[in-house]
Protein backbone atom coordinates (compact mmCIF):
# COMPACT_ATOMS: atom_id res chain seq x y z
CA UNK A 1 0.00 0.00 0.00
CA UNK A 2 1.94 3.02 -1.05
CA UNK A 3 -0.95 6.13 -0.53
CA UNK A 4 -1.14 9.71 -0.29
CA UNK A 5 -4.10 10.53 1.49
CA UNK A 6 -5.95 13.45 3.04
CA UNK A 7 -8.03 11.70 5.64
CA UNK A 8 -6.92 10.93 8.49
CA UNK A 9 -4.55 7.66 8.19
CA UNK A 10 -6.02 4.57 9.53
CA UNK A 11 -2.42 2.98 10.99
CA UNK A 12 -4.41 -0.77 11.87
CA UNK A 13 -4.92 -0.77 8.40
CA UNK A 14 -1.64 0.38 7.32
CA UNK A 15 0.25 -2.59 9.56
CA UNK A 16 -2.68 -5.46 8.60
CA UNK A 17 -1.83 -4.55 4.62
CA UNK A 18 1.83 -6.01 5.61
CA UNK A 19 0.89 -8.90 7.65
CA UNK A 20 2.14 -12.27 6.10
CA UNK A 21 2.52 -15.37 7.11
CA UNK A 22 6.04 -16.33 6.38
CA UNK A 23 7.14 -12.69 8.79
CA UNK A 24 8.21 -12.86 11.92
CA UNK A 25 8.27 -9.17 12.47
CA UNK A 26 6.74 -5.92 11.46
CA UNK A 27 8.00 -2.50 12.68
CA UNK A 28 6.13 0.38 11.99
CA UNK A 29 7.18 4.21 12.24
CA UNK A 30 4.87 6.97 12.58
CA UNK A 31 5.51 10.71 12.13
CA UNK A 32 2.97 12.54 14.78
CA UNK A 33 2.60 16.02 14.32
CA UNK A 34 4.53 17.92 17.41
CA UNK A 35 2.88 21.00 18.99
CA UNK A 36 6.49 22.77 19.05
CA UNK A 37 8.87 23.70 16.74
CA UNK A 38 11.89 26.17 16.84
CA UNK A 39 11.35 26.42 20.67
CA UNK A 40 7.55 28.03 19.26
CA UNK A 41 3.93 26.45 19.99
CA UNK A 42 3.10 25.30 16.70
CA UNK A 43 -1.02 25.00 16.68
CA UNK A 44 -1.49 23.13 13.42
CA UNK A 45 -0.03 22.05 10.45
CA UNK A 46 -0.04 21.89 6.87
CA UNK A 47 1.28 19.20 4.05
CA UNK A 48 2.08 19.86 0.60
CA UNK A 49 2.72 17.24 -1.88
CA UNK A 50 4.38 17.08 -5.94
CA UNK A 51 1.75 13.89 -5.84
CA UNK A 52 2.68 12.13 -8.82
CA UNK A 53 6.19 12.34 -7.89
CA UNK A 54 5.98 11.82 -4.42
CA UNK A 55 3.94 8.56 -5.12
CA UNK A 56 6.74 7.10 -7.61
CA UNK A 57 9.44 7.78 -5.28
CA UNK A 58 7.41 6.08 -2.51
CA UNK A 59 7.08 3.01 -4.80
CA UNK A 60 10.43 2.80 -5.95
CA UNK A 61 11.61 3.10 -2.16
CA UNK A 62 9.41 0.39 -1.42
CA UNK A 63 11.17 -1.28 -4.19
CA UNK A 64 14.81 -0.72 -2.78
CA UNK A 65 13.68 -1.70 0.67
CA UNK A 66 12.44 -5.17 -1.00
CA UNK A 67 15.49 -5.65 -2.81
CA UNK A 68 17.85 -5.00 -0.11
CA UNK A 69 16.41 -6.52 3.21
CA UNK A 70 14.58 -9.12 1.91
CA UNK A 71 11.39 -7.37 2.92
CA UNK A 72 8.26 -9.29 2.40
CA UNK A 73 5.98 -6.38 2.38
CA UNK A 74 6.08 -2.59 2.87
CA UNK A 75 3.05 -0.09 3.10
CA UNK A 76 3.96 4.05 3.04
CA UNK A 77 1.21 6.16 3.81
CA UNK A 78 1.44 9.60 4.20
CA UNK A 79 -0.91 12.84 4.67
CA UNK A 80 -1.58 16.06 3.20
CA UNK A 81 -3.79 18.62 3.77
CA UNK A 82 -4.28 19.96 7.50
CA UNK A 83 -2.82 17.56 10.27
CA UNK A 84 -3.73 18.51 13.69
CA UNK A 85 -1.03 18.29 16.56
CA UNK A 86 -0.37 14.70 17.80
CA UNK A 87 -1.97 13.10 14.47
CA UNK A 88 0.24 10.80 12.20
CA UNK A 89 1.20 12.55 9.31
CA UNK A 90 3.04 9.66 7.37
CA UNK A 91 2.65 5.59 8.27
CA UNK A 92 5.21 3.02 7.21
CA UNK A 93 5.57 -0.42 7.80
CA UNK A 94 8.15 -3.15 7.30
CA UNK A 95 7.23 -7.12 7.08
CA UNK A 96 10.42 -9.16 7.30
CA UNK A 97 10.93 -12.57 8.23
CA UNK A 98 13.69 -11.58 11.15
CA UNK A 99 13.67 -8.40 13.34
CA UNK A 100 16.98 -6.54 12.35
CA UNK A 101 15.73 -6.42 8.65
CA UNK A 102 12.32 -4.67 9.83
CA UNK A 103 14.29 -1.98 11.83
CA UNK A 104 16.99 -1.45 8.97
CA UNK A 105 14.55 -1.48 6.22
CA UNK A 106 11.96 0.92 8.23
CA UNK A 107 14.40 3.77 9.56
CA UNK A 108 15.95 3.24 5.69
CA UNK A 109 12.71 4.47 4.11
CA UNK A 110 11.54 6.95 6.63
CA UNK A 111 15.18 8.91 6.08
CA UNK A 112 15.00 9.10 2.73
CA UNK A 113 11.27 10.01 2.04
CA UNK A 114 12.56 12.98 4.54
CA UNK A 115 15.37 14.25 2.33
CA UNK A 116 13.93 13.44 -0.99
CA UNK A 117 10.60 12.87 -1.33
CA UNK A 118 8.47 15.90 -2.91
CA UNK A 119 6.62 16.79 0.51
CA UNK A 120 5.85 20.15 2.85
CA UNK A 121 5.29 20.90 5.75
CA UNK A 122 3.70 24.51 6.84
CA UNK A 123 3.61 25.40 10.47
CA UNK A 124 0.98 27.51 11.88
CA UNK A 125 2.14 29.57 14.60
CA UNK A 126 0.42 32.25 17.08
CA UNK A 127 2.45 34.65 14.85
CA UNK A 128 2.45 33.50 11.21
CA UNK A 129 3.57 30.63 9.06
CA UNK A 130 6.65 29.06 8.07
CA UNK A 131 7.25 26.69 5.09
CA UNK A 132 10.05 23.64 7.02
CA UNK A 133 12.29 22.33 5.44
CA UNK A 134 15.48 25.86 4.45
CA UNK A 135 16.19 25.96 8.22
CA UNK A 136 16.85 22.63 9.10
CA UNK B 1 10.85 28.30 -28.93
CA UNK B 2 9.90 25.73 -26.68
CA UNK B 3 6.95 25.44 -23.72
CA UNK B 4 7.26 23.92 -20.60
CA UNK B 5 5.01 23.55 -17.69
CA UNK B 6 6.92 24.89 -14.47
CA UNK B 7 4.84 23.17 -10.92
CA UNK B 8 5.56 25.05 -7.74
CA UNK B 9 5.26 24.07 -4.40
CA UNK B 10 5.44 25.77 -0.71
CA UNK B 11 7.45 28.77 -0.49
CA UNK B 12 7.99 29.07 -4.43
CA UNK B 13 4.44 28.78 -5.24
CA UNK B 14 3.22 30.84 -2.56
CA UNK B 15 6.01 33.52 -3.96
CA UNK B 16 4.87 33.11 -7.52
CA UNK B 17 1.04 32.82 -6.55
CA UNK B 18 0.88 29.87 -8.65
CA UNK B 19 0.72 26.02 -8.55
CA UNK B 20 2.09 26.12 -12.05
CA UNK B 21 3.11 28.16 -14.81
CA UNK B 22 3.65 27.91 -18.30
CA UNK B 23 7.52 28.74 -19.75
CA UNK B 24 8.45 29.65 -23.40
CA UNK B 25 12.24 29.27 -23.47
CA UNK B 26 14.34 28.65 -26.36
CA UNK B 27 15.28 25.13 -27.47
CA UNK B 28 18.23 23.90 -25.43
CA UNK B 29 17.66 25.76 -22.38
CA UNK B 30 19.04 23.85 -18.99
CA UNK B 31 16.75 23.27 -16.16
CA UNK B 32 18.67 26.39 -14.27
CA UNK B 33 17.83 28.47 -17.09
CA UNK B 34 14.23 27.87 -16.19
CA UNK B 35 14.67 29.33 -12.82
CA UNK B 36 16.45 31.97 -14.03
CA UNK B 37 13.65 32.76 -16.44
CA UNK B 38 10.88 32.84 -13.30
CA UNK B 39 13.26 34.09 -10.92
CA UNK B 40 13.29 37.63 -13.63
CA UNK B 41 9.51 37.69 -13.27
CA UNK B 42 9.60 37.14 -9.35
CA UNK B 43 12.98 38.43 -7.94
CA UNK B 44 12.20 36.51 -4.13
CA UNK B 45 12.83 33.47 -6.42
CA UNK B 46 16.45 34.31 -6.54
CA UNK B 47 17.84 33.86 -2.80
CA UNK B 48 15.69 30.60 -3.52
CA UNK B 49 18.00 29.51 -6.71
CA UNK B 50 20.73 27.51 -4.61
CA UNK B 51 17.86 25.92 -2.38
CA UNK B 52 16.24 24.66 -5.16
CA UNK B 53 16.54 20.87 -6.65
CA UNK B 54 14.48 20.73 -10.42
CA UNK B 55 12.62 17.68 -11.19
CA UNK B 56 11.72 16.88 -14.59
CA UNK B 57 8.78 14.10 -15.70
CA UNK B 58 8.84 13.46 -12.05
CA UNK B 59 12.52 12.52 -11.63
CA UNK B 60 15.10 14.97 -9.92
CA UNK B 61 17.91 15.94 -13.12
CA UNK B 62 21.09 18.27 -12.34
CA UNK B 63 20.86 21.83 -12.95
CA UNK B 64 22.89 21.71 -16.61
CA UNK B 65 19.87 18.96 -17.67
CA UNK B 66 18.28 20.36 -20.98
CA UNK B 67 14.50 20.39 -21.16
CA UNK B 68 12.20 19.97 -24.00
CA UNK B 69 8.91 20.88 -25.25
CA UNK B 70 5.98 19.46 -23.59
CA UNK B 71 8.62 18.28 -20.31
CA UNK B 72 6.68 18.94 -16.65
CA UNK B 73 9.44 20.41 -14.68
CA UNK B 74 9.30 21.28 -10.39
CA UNK B 75 10.87 23.42 -8.28
CA UNK B 76 11.60 21.49 -5.51
CA UNK B 77 12.76 23.62 -2.53
CA UNK B 78 13.78 21.59 0.46
CA UNK B 79 11.53 19.29 1.50
CA UNK B 80 9.85 18.22 5.00
CA UNK B 81 7.53 15.96 4.90
CA UNK B 82 7.39 12.60 7.18
CA UNK C 1 0.98 0.85 28.85
CA UNK C 2 2.76 -2.73 30.05
CA UNK C 3 0.66 -6.15 30.11
CA UNK C 4 0.65 -9.90 29.48
CA UNK C 5 -2.08 -10.90 27.50
CA UNK C 6 -3.77 -14.16 26.68
CA UNK C 7 -6.13 -12.76 24.16
CA UNK C 8 -5.45 -10.63 20.92
CA UNK C 9 -3.23 -7.89 21.17
CA UNK C 10 -4.94 -4.50 19.83
CA UNK C 11 -2.47 -2.95 18.35
CA UNK C 12 -4.27 0.52 17.28
CA UNK C 13 -4.45 1.10 21.34
CA UNK C 14 -1.05 0.29 22.08
CA UNK C 15 0.20 2.61 19.81
CA UNK C 16 -2.73 4.96 20.69
CA UNK C 17 -1.81 4.38 24.36
CA UNK C 18 2.01 6.50 23.56
CA UNK C 19 0.18 9.12 21.93
CA UNK C 20 1.88 12.39 23.14
CA UNK C 21 1.43 15.96 21.35
CA UNK C 22 5.28 16.78 22.22
CA UNK C 23 6.36 13.48 20.34
CA UNK C 24 7.43 13.75 16.43
CA UNK C 25 8.04 10.17 16.07
CA UNK C 26 6.32 6.47 17.19
CA UNK C 27 8.09 3.35 16.31
CA UNK C 28 6.43 0.32 17.00
CA UNK C 29 7.78 -3.07 16.66
CA UNK C 30 5.14 -6.05 15.85
CA UNK C 31 6.68 -9.55 16.60
CA UNK C 32 4.44 -12.14 14.59
CA UNK C 33 4.37 -16.01 14.41
CA UNK C 34 5.81 -17.56 11.77
CA UNK C 35 5.10 -20.36 9.33
CA UNK C 36 7.97 -21.73 9.51
CA UNK C 37 10.74 -22.64 12.01
CA UNK C 38 14.37 -24.64 11.51
CA UNK C 39 12.70 -25.45 8.15
CA UNK C 40 9.71 -27.16 8.70
CA UNK C 41 6.23 -25.82 9.04
CA UNK C 42 4.73 -24.43 12.04
CA UNK C 43 1.16 -24.80 12.94
CA UNK C 44 0.08 -22.80 15.84
CA UNK C 45 2.65 -21.61 18.89
CA UNK C 46 2.21 -21.05 22.71
CA UNK C 47 3.67 -18.88 24.37
CA UNK C 48 4.35 -19.39 28.30
CA UNK C 49 5.39 -16.98 30.86
CA UNK C 50 6.88 -16.42 34.46
CA UNK C 51 4.02 -13.37 35.00
CA UNK C 52 5.41 -11.75 37.96
CA UNK C 53 8.82 -11.57 36.79
CA UNK C 54 8.07 -10.87 33.59
CA UNK C 55 5.87 -7.75 33.92
CA UNK C 56 8.90 -6.60 36.75
CA UNK C 57 11.37 -6.84 33.73
CA UNK C 58 9.18 -5.29 31.14
CA UNK C 59 8.86 -2.25 33.65
CA UNK C 60 12.53 -2.30 34.44
CA UNK C 61 12.87 -2.06 30.75
CA UNK C 62 10.38 0.59 29.97
CA UNK C 63 11.83 3.04 32.66
CA UNK C 64 15.53 2.32 31.48
CA UNK C 65 14.22 3.39 27.96
CA UNK C 66 12.62 6.72 29.30
CA UNK C 67 16.00 7.21 30.84
CA UNK C 68 18.67 6.33 28.09
CA UNK C 69 16.77 7.94 24.96
CA UNK C 70 14.04 10.51 26.28
CA UNK C 71 11.09 8.46 25.62
CA UNK C 72 7.53 10.28 25.64
CA UNK C 73 5.81 6.79 26.66
CA UNK C 74 6.37 3.36 25.85
CA UNK C 75 4.46 0.58 26.06
CA UNK C 76 4.86 -3.33 25.81
CA UNK C 77 2.54 -6.26 25.39
CA UNK C 78 3.16 -9.61 25.71
CA UNK C 79 0.77 -12.36 24.30
CA UNK C 80 0.31 -15.53 26.29
CA UNK C 81 -1.13 -19.14 25.45
CA UNK C 82 -2.28 -19.89 21.93
CA UNK C 83 -1.47 -18.00 19.15
CA UNK C 84 -2.25 -18.67 15.68
CA UNK C 85 0.11 -17.92 12.46
CA UNK C 86 0.52 -14.76 11.86
CA UNK C 87 -0.92 -12.98 14.97
CA UNK C 88 1.03 -10.48 16.87
CA UNK C 89 2.56 -12.28 20.08
CA UNK C 90 4.21 -8.82 21.33
CA UNK C 91 3.86 -5.02 20.58
CA UNK C 92 6.00 -2.49 21.60
CA UNK C 93 5.44 1.18 20.72
CA UNK C 94 7.84 4.16 21.89
CA UNK C 95 7.47 7.71 21.19
CA UNK C 96 9.47 10.32 21.03
CA UNK C 97 10.18 14.23 20.12
CA UNK C 98 12.53 12.75 17.45
CA UNK C 99 12.52 9.57 15.11
CA UNK C 100 15.99 7.94 15.69
CA UNK C 101 15.82 7.89 19.58
CA UNK C 102 12.19 6.06 18.61
CA UNK C 103 14.29 3.45 16.85
CA UNK C 104 17.39 2.83 19.12
CA UNK C 105 14.97 2.48 22.03
CA UNK C 106 12.17 0.69 20.46
CA UNK C 107 14.95 -1.89 19.44
CA UNK C 108 17.19 -1.88 22.91
CA UNK C 109 13.46 -2.74 23.63
CA UNK C 110 12.54 -5.90 21.72
CA UNK C 111 16.37 -7.22 21.54
CA UNK C 112 16.83 -7.02 25.78
CA UNK C 113 13.36 -9.22 25.95
CA UNK C 114 13.90 -11.55 23.79
CA UNK C 115 17.37 -12.24 25.64
CA UNK C 116 15.77 -11.95 29.22
CA UNK C 117 12.40 -12.03 29.81
CA UNK C 118 11.04 -14.95 30.98
CA UNK C 119 8.92 -16.07 28.41
CA UNK C 120 9.00 -19.18 26.27
CA UNK C 121 7.32 -20.37 22.84
CA UNK C 122 6.28 -23.85 22.36
CA UNK C 123 6.06 -24.35 18.51
CA UNK C 124 3.78 -26.66 17.30
CA UNK C 125 4.63 -29.37 14.12
CA UNK C 126 2.59 -31.54 12.16
CA UNK C 127 5.25 -34.54 13.93
CA UNK C 128 5.33 -33.03 17.23
CA UNK C 129 6.17 -29.46 19.63
CA UNK C 130 9.54 -28.22 20.98
CA UNK C 131 10.38 -25.36 23.05
CA UNK C 132 12.03 -22.96 21.56
CA UNK C 133 15.45 -21.22 22.83
CA UNK C 134 17.61 -23.98 23.72
CA UNK C 135 18.99 -24.31 20.39
CA UNK C 136 19.07 -20.71 18.98
CA UNK D 1 16.39 -26.96 56.96
CA UNK D 2 14.68 -24.16 54.77
CA UNK D 3 11.62 -24.37 52.26
CA UNK D 4 11.34 -22.85 49.40
CA UNK D 5 9.13 -22.71 46.61
CA UNK D 6 10.49 -23.33 42.97
CA UNK D 7 8.68 -22.33 39.74
CA UNK D 8 9.47 -24.02 36.74
CA UNK D 9 9.00 -23.49 33.21
CA UNK D 10 9.01 -24.62 29.30
CA UNK D 11 10.76 -27.66 28.93
CA UNK D 12 11.84 -28.45 32.90
CA UNK D 13 8.07 -27.58 33.39
CA UNK D 14 7.59 -30.83 31.35
CA UNK D 15 10.49 -32.65 32.52
CA UNK D 16 9.11 -32.07 36.23
CA UNK D 17 5.22 -32.33 35.45
CA UNK D 18 4.47 -29.37 37.59
CA UNK D 19 4.39 -25.86 37.79
CA UNK D 20 6.33 -25.48 41.11
CA UNK D 21 7.99 -27.62 44.05
CA UNK D 22 8.22 -26.69 47.03
CA UNK D 23 11.52 -28.44 48.65
CA UNK D 24 13.37 -28.56 52.07
CA UNK D 25 17.04 -27.97 51.82
CA UNK D 26 19.52 -27.51 54.18
CA UNK D 27 20.49 -23.58 55.64
CA UNK D 28 22.97 -21.94 53.59
CA UNK D 29 21.81 -23.68 50.46
CA UNK D 30 22.48 -21.69 47.01
CA UNK D 31 20.75 -21.50 43.67
CA UNK D 32 23.04 -24.03 42.14
CA UNK D 33 22.24 -26.67 44.96
CA UNK D 34 18.42 -26.29 43.98
CA UNK D 35 18.81 -27.25 40.95
CA UNK D 36 20.75 -30.51 41.91
CA UNK D 37 18.53 -31.24 44.30
CA UNK D 38 15.78 -31.61 42.06
CA UNK D 39 18.05 -33.10 39.08
CA UNK D 40 18.19 -35.94 41.50
CA UNK D 41 14.65 -37.06 41.79
CA UNK D 42 14.32 -36.04 37.89
CA UNK D 43 17.46 -37.08 36.10
CA UNK D 44 17.01 -35.56 32.88
CA UNK D 45 17.01 -32.29 34.65
CA UNK D 46 21.01 -32.87 34.13
CA UNK D 47 21.25 -31.75 30.78
CA UNK D 48 19.89 -28.58 31.45
CA UNK D 49 21.55 -27.11 34.45
CA UNK D 50 24.26 -25.62 31.90
CA UNK D 51 21.44 -23.96 30.21
CA UNK D 52 19.57 -22.38 33.21
CA UNK D 53 19.39 -19.52 35.06
CA UNK D 54 17.67 -19.22 38.45
CA UNK D 55 15.57 -16.19 39.77
CA UNK D 56 15.05 -15.30 43.01
CA UNK D 57 12.17 -13.18 43.73
CA UNK D 58 12.12 -12.23 40.27
CA UNK D 59 15.54 -11.07 40.12
CA UNK D 60 18.01 -13.34 38.04
CA UNK D 61 20.91 -14.46 40.55
CA UNK D 62 24.32 -16.28 40.31
CA UNK D 63 24.73 -20.21 41.03
CA UNK D 64 25.97 -19.35 44.48
CA UNK D 65 23.52 -16.99 45.54
CA UNK D 66 22.33 -18.21 49.06
CA UNK D 67 18.64 -18.73 49.38
CA UNK D 68 16.81 -17.87 52.18
CA UNK D 69 13.69 -19.69 53.45
CA UNK D 70 10.57 -18.89 51.69
CA UNK D 71 12.40 -17.52 48.82
CA UNK D 72 10.15 -18.26 45.28
CA UNK D 73 12.74 -19.69 43.07
CA UNK D 74 12.55 -19.77 39.39
CA UNK D 75 14.58 -22.09 36.87
CA UNK D 76 14.30 -20.55 33.95
CA UNK D 77 15.18 -22.26 30.76
CA UNK D 78 16.70 -19.96 27.68
CA UNK D 79 13.88 -18.20 26.88
CA UNK D 80 12.18 -17.64 23.72
CA UNK D 81 9.44 -14.79 23.92
CA UNK D 82 8.80 -12.21 21.14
Amino acid sequence: MINIVSETIDIAEVIASVGDPSAGAIDIFVGTTRNHSSGKEVLSLEYQAYEPMASKMMEELGEEARRRWHVKAVSIVHRIGRVDIGEASVVIAVSTAHRKEAFEACRFLIDTLKKNVPIWKKELFADGEVWAGLQE
Amino acid sequence: MISVKVKLFAAVRDIVGSEEKILLVPNGSDSGKIIDVLAAEYPQLRRWKPHLRVAVNCEYVSSDHIVHDQDELALIPPVSGG
